[in-house]
């Protein structure tokens, strides 16, 4: 709970970090209070990047706040497109070209790859080893060619449309695609080397950074967060949506409870996504990638709607309000991270502070999702 | 020129060695809290060290037993900062503060 | 028993005092213009279209009730938002949950407040994780969250006094 | 006691496999791009700043219908035009570019009906100045002709 | 007793030279190596692969302002970088490059290194404690406790070194290792203790705790960048954070030479004195040697992660002494044996 | 505030002897390539700054790969991502922590004016980082790539020095049927 | 002792005479900042300029051995953990005056100038006998005495050490809860 430091009880001192501090990716602050070098306390502020995103989406018409999606988070910004067109092509009644689904799934996958592997390298870079995070942006420099290829930009894509896709994938993609995966298949095996047997990272990360079921369902934390608790929770699979129910994988889940269950769900997710990517090339099927009449003004009926992808940090939903104008009346994003790291407060007490940043490291923070 | 040569008079370290005694004890006298304290002791402890080590140069008919006198100084010097801080941090956690006047309930 | 019928009934005690014919069909969100604000009770909205299941309106004073009643299902809290329809001059409040298991039910609680006085219970005691978003909406909306520990401004900063959510709100 | 000889034993295996990795990479060629001594080439959808497509005279596509302007989600396009005496179409006389406040989200050049827009491949742009980035299209259309 | 004096002075001239020209260079090596552990090229552009970074970033600094922020300890604070500097400098005086090239064949050398790396070590408390900063205050302690825990079995190492070869004088140390390289002590099989299984552990443990010694990582804890943004050198600008980064370097070459002196034999050439070259002893394979412990240096540093304090003092109590020592113990046994 | 075309730190070291001059050169070469950063990333174009330092496009051959967490260590901020009113003192005052002489680059186009995040009646942010920092070079893009990045530094080295060390690239188009993953 | 001429400054005896004198002004200034100084990690500071400064003059006296164990124990030990004391216990010390601290300073200064003129006297006044054997510092001669014809102090140093670990242990643990 987020009590007040009304009293502060004697030997304990404030220790302010951030906004601006190497481990906090960004501009999070949290207001520690320590005893020595454990933490007494603390307490997160947000908000030194709050971008307005909902006021904007009132401002904006349908297809005019898609870029932003981009910006929310912009690790997996695929995954946001999804889950903004979902909801949009949901209220409007668009149906997708089967095409379109299949590319919408490669390409989801392939941002959350990318997002991981940002992870991973600032995870690493966190605890203080720096190598694997040169080696993981040297992987993902090969997604975001594929990615570029086809969207044009490299980190804030604006590819999907409500009804389907900017343009169609060509023969290049497909091809650089399976050797991106036969590539990351080995450099997985490399990781699970360099990083994920190191005996250091297993003392720092095992039986650290306790996050329990009882803590996840009062905080609503999802995602691998989620997963590393022992909850088998993810959206793909919970509520199926787009072409995934086709798919054949597995949803990583362990029970340990501890920044390093974490650490494996999303080494794991990485090779599950590999997986998807194989097979959704094998089963592309040919065709249009927007449908026969694209639509050109997009007006949803007035009503709520609701649509939850599943993001590489989690349940990312939201909840629309529309009163049948050009503009939502209002939009709402239910960012993941935004109820990870609230649990944060509680569950760093009494931690060493190393530890607490390693805990922080383990919940993937993007900063600006948080604050939207 | 004399100055230069003075590291060859014994004196010069006496007087040196009766030096860092006084700056000590006048630590001990002035200083209000037990670190200070301590570590005006140990100021006087190297005042007499050099005492000693000096005479183990100039007069000693055994020359290392002014050293070894040293060695054992060291030793005590070291075994009293240990207890005196384990006393100081022990203090600190039962009164809060380490000002010597302020320990009057100390006693008894 | 599916979960979303066990929640139905569970919730459905809260409304036992209601005239039955008050639980409109969904069609009332269909309307192109609707004039009065529908009423409390519960609807079961179709998924494929909304994207959620239980749609629950309630008075302020009974939330409590039925976020614990939510809480002892198993659900978790997804997120608080609010609405502000400043043609009925009125405020709504948007609580969605969600459950883990593979029994899908997204349940969504609403309540509306008037304008004027935007007060509403907390439910930080029951659900922790709905301090920030109470925070949250406390600085977009105004809305005054009774009983919650640490009311000042979250994303905004700490000396801002506006709320930029609202509908009349010029910056 | 016999884990805290396997934990020694195994903790050290860990530390040399990592070694070993990280060795095998140090005399590997650098996957560096010499970036002003060599330079990638850009793909034919890379999204640089727009720029005006013009016909084989030189002169823009563009009819001046504001649909780019009323696409753009931040407002970065602005445009004039005056219908000439006797003529029935529009002709450009100006089309500034707020480069500064573009997402580049590429909605101008979809929501464009007539081919006249379509993004540059300037990728490395950088000033000390400002205004260097509130671009004259029309301007730059010219000085490519040239 | 004069005329070595004089030596000293004009050793410490020379040593700050050799040490000064050693921290900018290995920083050099050091920003080259991260590169190609990590595929990428490292500095290229200024000079030949990037050779005349070090004087660059040298000058850069040196012509920057000097910001002393409000509230520190001003004396303490402009004291501690040349303290950090002063202690390696001086330890340089005893090494020995070659079995003539010694600047000050001090008696008991090996003690001397061990007293100035403890000078330096002050150096880190008084910076952070001077700083008035809450990092550098918390990256003080640590800094310290984390001496305190790598000297003893540092020292108990050097211990079994020492009786080994009888003395504490470091040129002895390599004159007991001549012949060939399975002359030294990093060998179970020596002439003095037999059969001594440890020995390999032992070269471990003295090269962790060197590591340790030196904050680097990953024991960099005094400045772990992801938790305590700088460390002790938080609040420090200009030359006073170059004085202490070139004094990491130059503590890297003293913690070096330790290594190469205790157990890779020093300045002997690993083949031994065959007699067809004339100069198989000199200060060449000294050099290449330490160097060659550098490397590994920077190679560990790029390759893991970083320890937490309870790890590293984990390790230390619950690992190294109780190894190093039961080695003393055995190795005490052995010599009376044999 | 704002631009001006030579720092003033070194305008204003009196030029009199020629031997000045020189030094000054050298001295400002010396500061030009070896521009340290803070690090200090804000939003979506950190990421970006990340790749410029990570193996591909490699900020250290340029010797400014050395980011520092301590404001009193680094020459360079570079300001990646959008300013919101509650960042700008902070960012103010980590400015402010820096040691003589610094400059600052405003990497993508909300550090540069705002971005996309400006419409009417927005209440979170500061239009461009040029409205409380003195800004030397402008690096537009949403986000830039890593090369523009690479460009900015250039730029602010031709800005330090008075010289430019290399061409400018010519962007070109990839053949359509490209021979690269 | 037998006088030798006056060295003049630029020779190398003249060099080892400034390098004295440097030191003792570097010992002396430690040893007034440690007795002086109003805040504790100053004090320190002092202290520890004052005991390499020490260690110097043992360097002089003909002994390296004690030189670097001064080095080693006072700087290496005995500081670092007066310095943990000090960031556990005492931040600061209180600038407030009480009667009785007023008259200390004056009444400090007049006993160490006292016990300081008596010793000086002392010093100066006797005829110290001069021995023939000049110590070689060695450390073997030092580890030979200590183990045979002292072996009793040894021992004694041994088992205050142990004592002094065990006992410290004991008190701090008693002040947790």
């Amino acid at each position: 709970m987020t009590e007040p430091i009304s009293l502060q009880p004697d030997e304990t001192f404030v220790l302010n970090v951030g906004p601006q501090h190497p481990a906090t990716h960004g501009v999070l602050r949290v207001k520690m209070t320590m005893d020595g070098e454990y933490i007494y306390n603390a307490e997160t502020v947000l908000g030194y990047i709050h971008r307005m995103h909902e006021k904007m989406a009132e401002n904006r018409t349908y297809p005019q706040f898609m870029p932003n999606m981009g910006r929310l988070d912009y690790l997996s910004a695929m995954a946001f497109n999804h889950g903004y067109a979902l909801v949009v092509e949901r209220a409007c009644g668009i149906e997708v070209p089967e095409r379109a689904e299949y590319i919408r799934v490669i390409t989801v996958e392939l941002n959350r790859i990318s997002s991981h592997l940002v992870w991973l390298g600032a995870y690493v870079l966190d605890l203080g080893g720096f190598t694997p995070l040169m080696y993981c942006f040297d992987d993902r420099e090969q997604i975001l060619d594929l990615l570029e290829s086809v969207t044009g930009s490299r980190l804030t894509y604006c590819y999907f449309r409500f009804g389907g896709l900017y343009n169609d994938i060509d023969d290049d993609f497909i091809s650089g695609t399976r050797a991106f995966i036969k590539r990351m298949r080995k450099e997985l095996k490399m990781y699970a080397k360099l990083v994920t047997g190191n005996i250091i990272l297993m003392r720092r990360l095992k039986d650290h950074g306790p996050v329990d079921q009882d803590m996840c369902q009062r905080y609503g934390a999802t995602g691998p967060v989620a997963r590393g608790s022992g909850i088998n929770y993810d959206v793909r699979r919970n509520e199926p949506y787009s072409v995934y129910p086709e798919f054949d994988f597995e949803v990583p889940v362990y029970g340990e409870c501890d920044s390093y269950a974490r650490y494996l769900v999303r080494m794991d997710e990485m090779e599950q996504s590999l997986r998807i990517i194989e097979q959704a090339l094998d089963k592309l099927p040919d065709g249009p990638v927007n449908p026969k009449k694209k639509p050109k003004l997009i007006k949803p009926p007035p009503g709520d709607y609701f649509a939850a992808v599943e993001t590489a940090r989690g349940n990312f939903g939201i909840r629309m309000v529309s009163d049948g104008s050009k503009n939502a009346y209002r939009l709402k994003l239910r960012s993941p991270t935004y109820s990870n790291m609230h649990l944060f407060d509680e569950a760093c007490r009494g931690m060493l502070i190393a530890d607490a940043l390693a805990f922080m490291g383990s919940l993937d923070l993007v900063i600006p999702e948080m604050d939207r | 020129m004399a100055l230069l040569s003075i590291h060859q008079y014994l004196t010069t370290y006496l007087v040196f060695g009766a030096m860092l005694f006084s700056l000590g004890v006048y630590g001990l006298v002035t200083r209000k809290t037990l670190i200070g304290m301590l570590i005006a002791a140990e100021l006087m402890l190297a005042g007499v060290s050099i005492n000693f080590m000096s005479f183990n140069r100039f007069l000693a008919p055994d020359p290392s037993v002014g050293q070894i006198f040293t060695l054992f100084i060291m030793a005590i010097a070291a075994a009293e900062a240990a207890i005196g801080l384990s006393i100081v941090v022990a203090v600190y956690r039962q009164f809060k503060t380490v000002d010597a006047e302020e320990l009057v309930n100390l006693k008894g | 028993m599916k979960i979303q019928e066990k929640t139905k009934e569970a919730l459905s005690t809260l409304f036992a005092d209601l005239p039955p014919s008050e639980p409109e069909p969904d069609d009332a969100e269909e309307g192109e213009k609707k004039p009065v604000p529908r009423g409390n009770g519960i609807i079961e909205q179709d998924y494929l279209l909304k994207g959620f299941h239980l749609d629950v309106q309630l008075e302020s004073e009974q939330l409590l009730e039925a976020v614990q009643i939510i809480f002892d299902l198993g659900y978790y809290l997804e997120s608080i938002t609010g609405v502000d329809w400043i043609k009925d001059d009125q405020l709504e409040v948007v609580y969605d949950f969600s459950r883990y298991d593979f029994d899908l039910c997204r349940t969504v609680l609403r309540t509306r407040l008037p304008r004027s006085a935007p007060q509403l219970p907390s439910i930080t005691p029951i659900y922790t994780g709905a301090s920030w978003h109470e925070r949250e909406t406390h600085d977009f909306f105004g809305i005054i969250f009774d009983g919650h520990p640490h009311l000042v401004p979250l994303l905004l900063p700490e000396d801002a006094d506006f709320h930029p959510l609202l509908k009349d709100f010029k910056a | 006691m016999g884990g805290y000889f396997t934990d020694l034993i195994s903790g050290t295996k860990s530390l040399l496999d990592g070694m070993w990795v990280t060795l095998k990479e140090f005399p590997r060629r650098p996957v560096t791009l010499n970036y002003p001594h060599e330079s990638v080439k850009m793909y034919r959808r890379f999204r640089g700043h727009i720029e005006l497509i013009g016909d084989e005279e030189g002169k823009p596509n563009c009819i001046v219908c504001s649909m780019c302007q009323r696409a753009c989600p931040s407002g970065c396009i602005s445009l004039g035009g005056v219908k000439p005496e006797g003529s029935k179409k529009k002709v450009l006389t100006s089309y500034i570019l707020d480069f500064t406040t573009c997402s580049l989200c590429g909605s101008c050049v979809e929501s464009c009906n007539f081919n006249a827009l379509q993004f540059s491949n300037e990728y490395n742009l950088a000033s000390t100045r400002k205004e260097d980035f509130i671009m004259d299209l029309l301007k730059r259309l010219e000085e490519q002709n040239q | 007793m004069s005329l070595t004096l004089f030596n000293v002075v004009l050793a410490v001239f020379i040593a700050i030279c050799f040490v000064g020209a050693n921290a900018a260079y290995l920083v050099w090596c050091e920003r080259k190596g991260a590169g190609l552990f990590q595929r990428r090229p490292g500095p290229m552009e200024n000079g030949p692969w990037g050779l005349l970074q070090p004087p660059i970033d040298g000058l850069k600094l040196m012509t920057k302002q000097l910001l002393i922020p409000g509230g520190v300890d001003k004396a303490i604070f402009m004291v501690a970088p040349v303290l950090a500097m002063f202690p390696a400098l001086i330890s340089f005086v005893t090494i020995p490059f070659s079995n003539s090239i010694v600047a000050h064949p001090i008696d008991v050398g090996v003690l001397m290194i061990f007293a100035f790396a403890a000078l330096g070590s002050m150096s880190l408390l008084v910076a952070g404690w001077g700083s008035r900063n809450k990092y550098s205050m918390i990256s003080s302690v640590r800094a310290v406790s984390q001496t305190v825990a790598y000297e003893i079995p540092l020292m108990i190492t050097t211990i079994t070194i020492v009786m080994i070869s009888g003395s504490l004088n470091l040129g002895d140390i390599v004159q007991s290792q001549l012949g060939g390289f399975w002359h030294w002590n990093i060998w179970p099989l020596q002439k003095q203790v037999g059969f001594n299984l440890l020995m390999p552990i032992s070269f471990l443990i003295l090269f962790v705790c060197s590591v340790a010694e030196t904050n680097r990582a990953p024991f960099d804890l005094g400045e772990a960048e992801s938790e305590l943004v700088a460390g002790f050198h938080t609040e420090y600008s200009s030359m006073g954070f170059g004085l202490f980064f070139m004094g990491e370097y130059a503590n890297i070459v003293i913690g070096a030479c330790l290594t190469v002196i205790l157990f890779l034999g020093g300045w002997s050439c690993p083949i031994g004195d065959l007699g067809f070259f004339p100069f198989t002893h000199n200060v060449g394979w000294f050099l290449l040697k330490i160097y060659l412990i550098i490397f590994v240096f920077i190679w560990i540093r790029w390759t893991f992660p970083r320890t937490t304090i309870y790890g590293l003092l984990n390790l230390s109590w619950k690992y190294l002494i109780p190894i190093s020592l039961f080695n003393l113990l055995l190795t005490a046994g052995l010599l009376k044996v044999f | 505030m704002g631009t001006k075309d030579v720092p003033p730190s070194i305008d204003t070291i009196p030029s009199s002897f020629v031997q000045f001059a020189i030094a000054d050169k050298v001295i400002a070469l010396g500061r030009a390539n070896s521009l340290w950063p803070l690090t200090f990333g804000i939003a979506c174009c950190a990421i970006e700054m990340m790749c410029t330092g990570a193996a591909r496009f490699d900020l250290s051959r340029f010797g400014a790969e050395v980011f520092r967490p301590s404001p009193r260590q680094s020459d360079l901020m570079i300001v990646a991502g959008t300013i919101s009113n509650k960042m700008a003192p902070g960012i103010k005052t980590l400015y402010d922590q820096m040691p003589e002489p610094k400059w600052v680059i405003a990497l993508g186009n909300c550090a540069i004016s705002g971005g996309p995040f400006v419409f009417e009646g927005q209440y979170g942010i500061v239009e461009g980082a040029d409205k409380f920092l003195p800004v030397d070079v402008y690096v537009p893009g949403c986000p830039p790539r890593p090369e523009a990045l690479i460009e900015g530094i250039i730029e602010l080295e031709h800005k330090i020095t008075g010289w430019r060390r290399w061409p400018k690239v010519k962007p070109e188009w990839r053949e359509s049927g490209s021979d690269e993953s | 002792m037998t006088p030798v001429p006056p060295p003049t400054l630029f020779s190398a005896d003249g060099m080892v005479g400034l390098v004295f004198l440097i030191m003792i002004g570097v010992t002396l200034t430690g040893g007034i900042i440690a007795a002086t100084a109003e805040r504790l990690i100053r004090a320190l500071s002092g202290i520890v300029i004052c005991f390499t400064g020490v260690a110097g003059f043992y360097y002089f006296l003909n002994s390296p051995f004690m030189a670097m164990m001064q080095i080693l124990i006072y700087v290496g030990a005995i500081c670092v953990t007066i310095s943990f004391a000090i960031m556990l216990a005492a931040p600061e010390e209180k600038l407030k005056k009480s009667p009785t601290n007023l008259l200390s300073g004056p009444i400090g200064f007049m006993i160490a100038a006292l016990i300081f003129a008596a010793m000086t006297m002392l010093a100066l006044k006797t005829d110290w006998q001069a021995s023939a054997k000049i110590a070689s510092g060695s450390v073997r001669e030092i580890g030979i005495h200590l183990l045979t014809t002292y072996s009793m102090v040894f021992e004694l140093i041994s088992i205050v050490l142990l004592i002094a670990i065990i006992g410290s242990i004991v008190i701090a643990r008693g002040g947790r809860n």
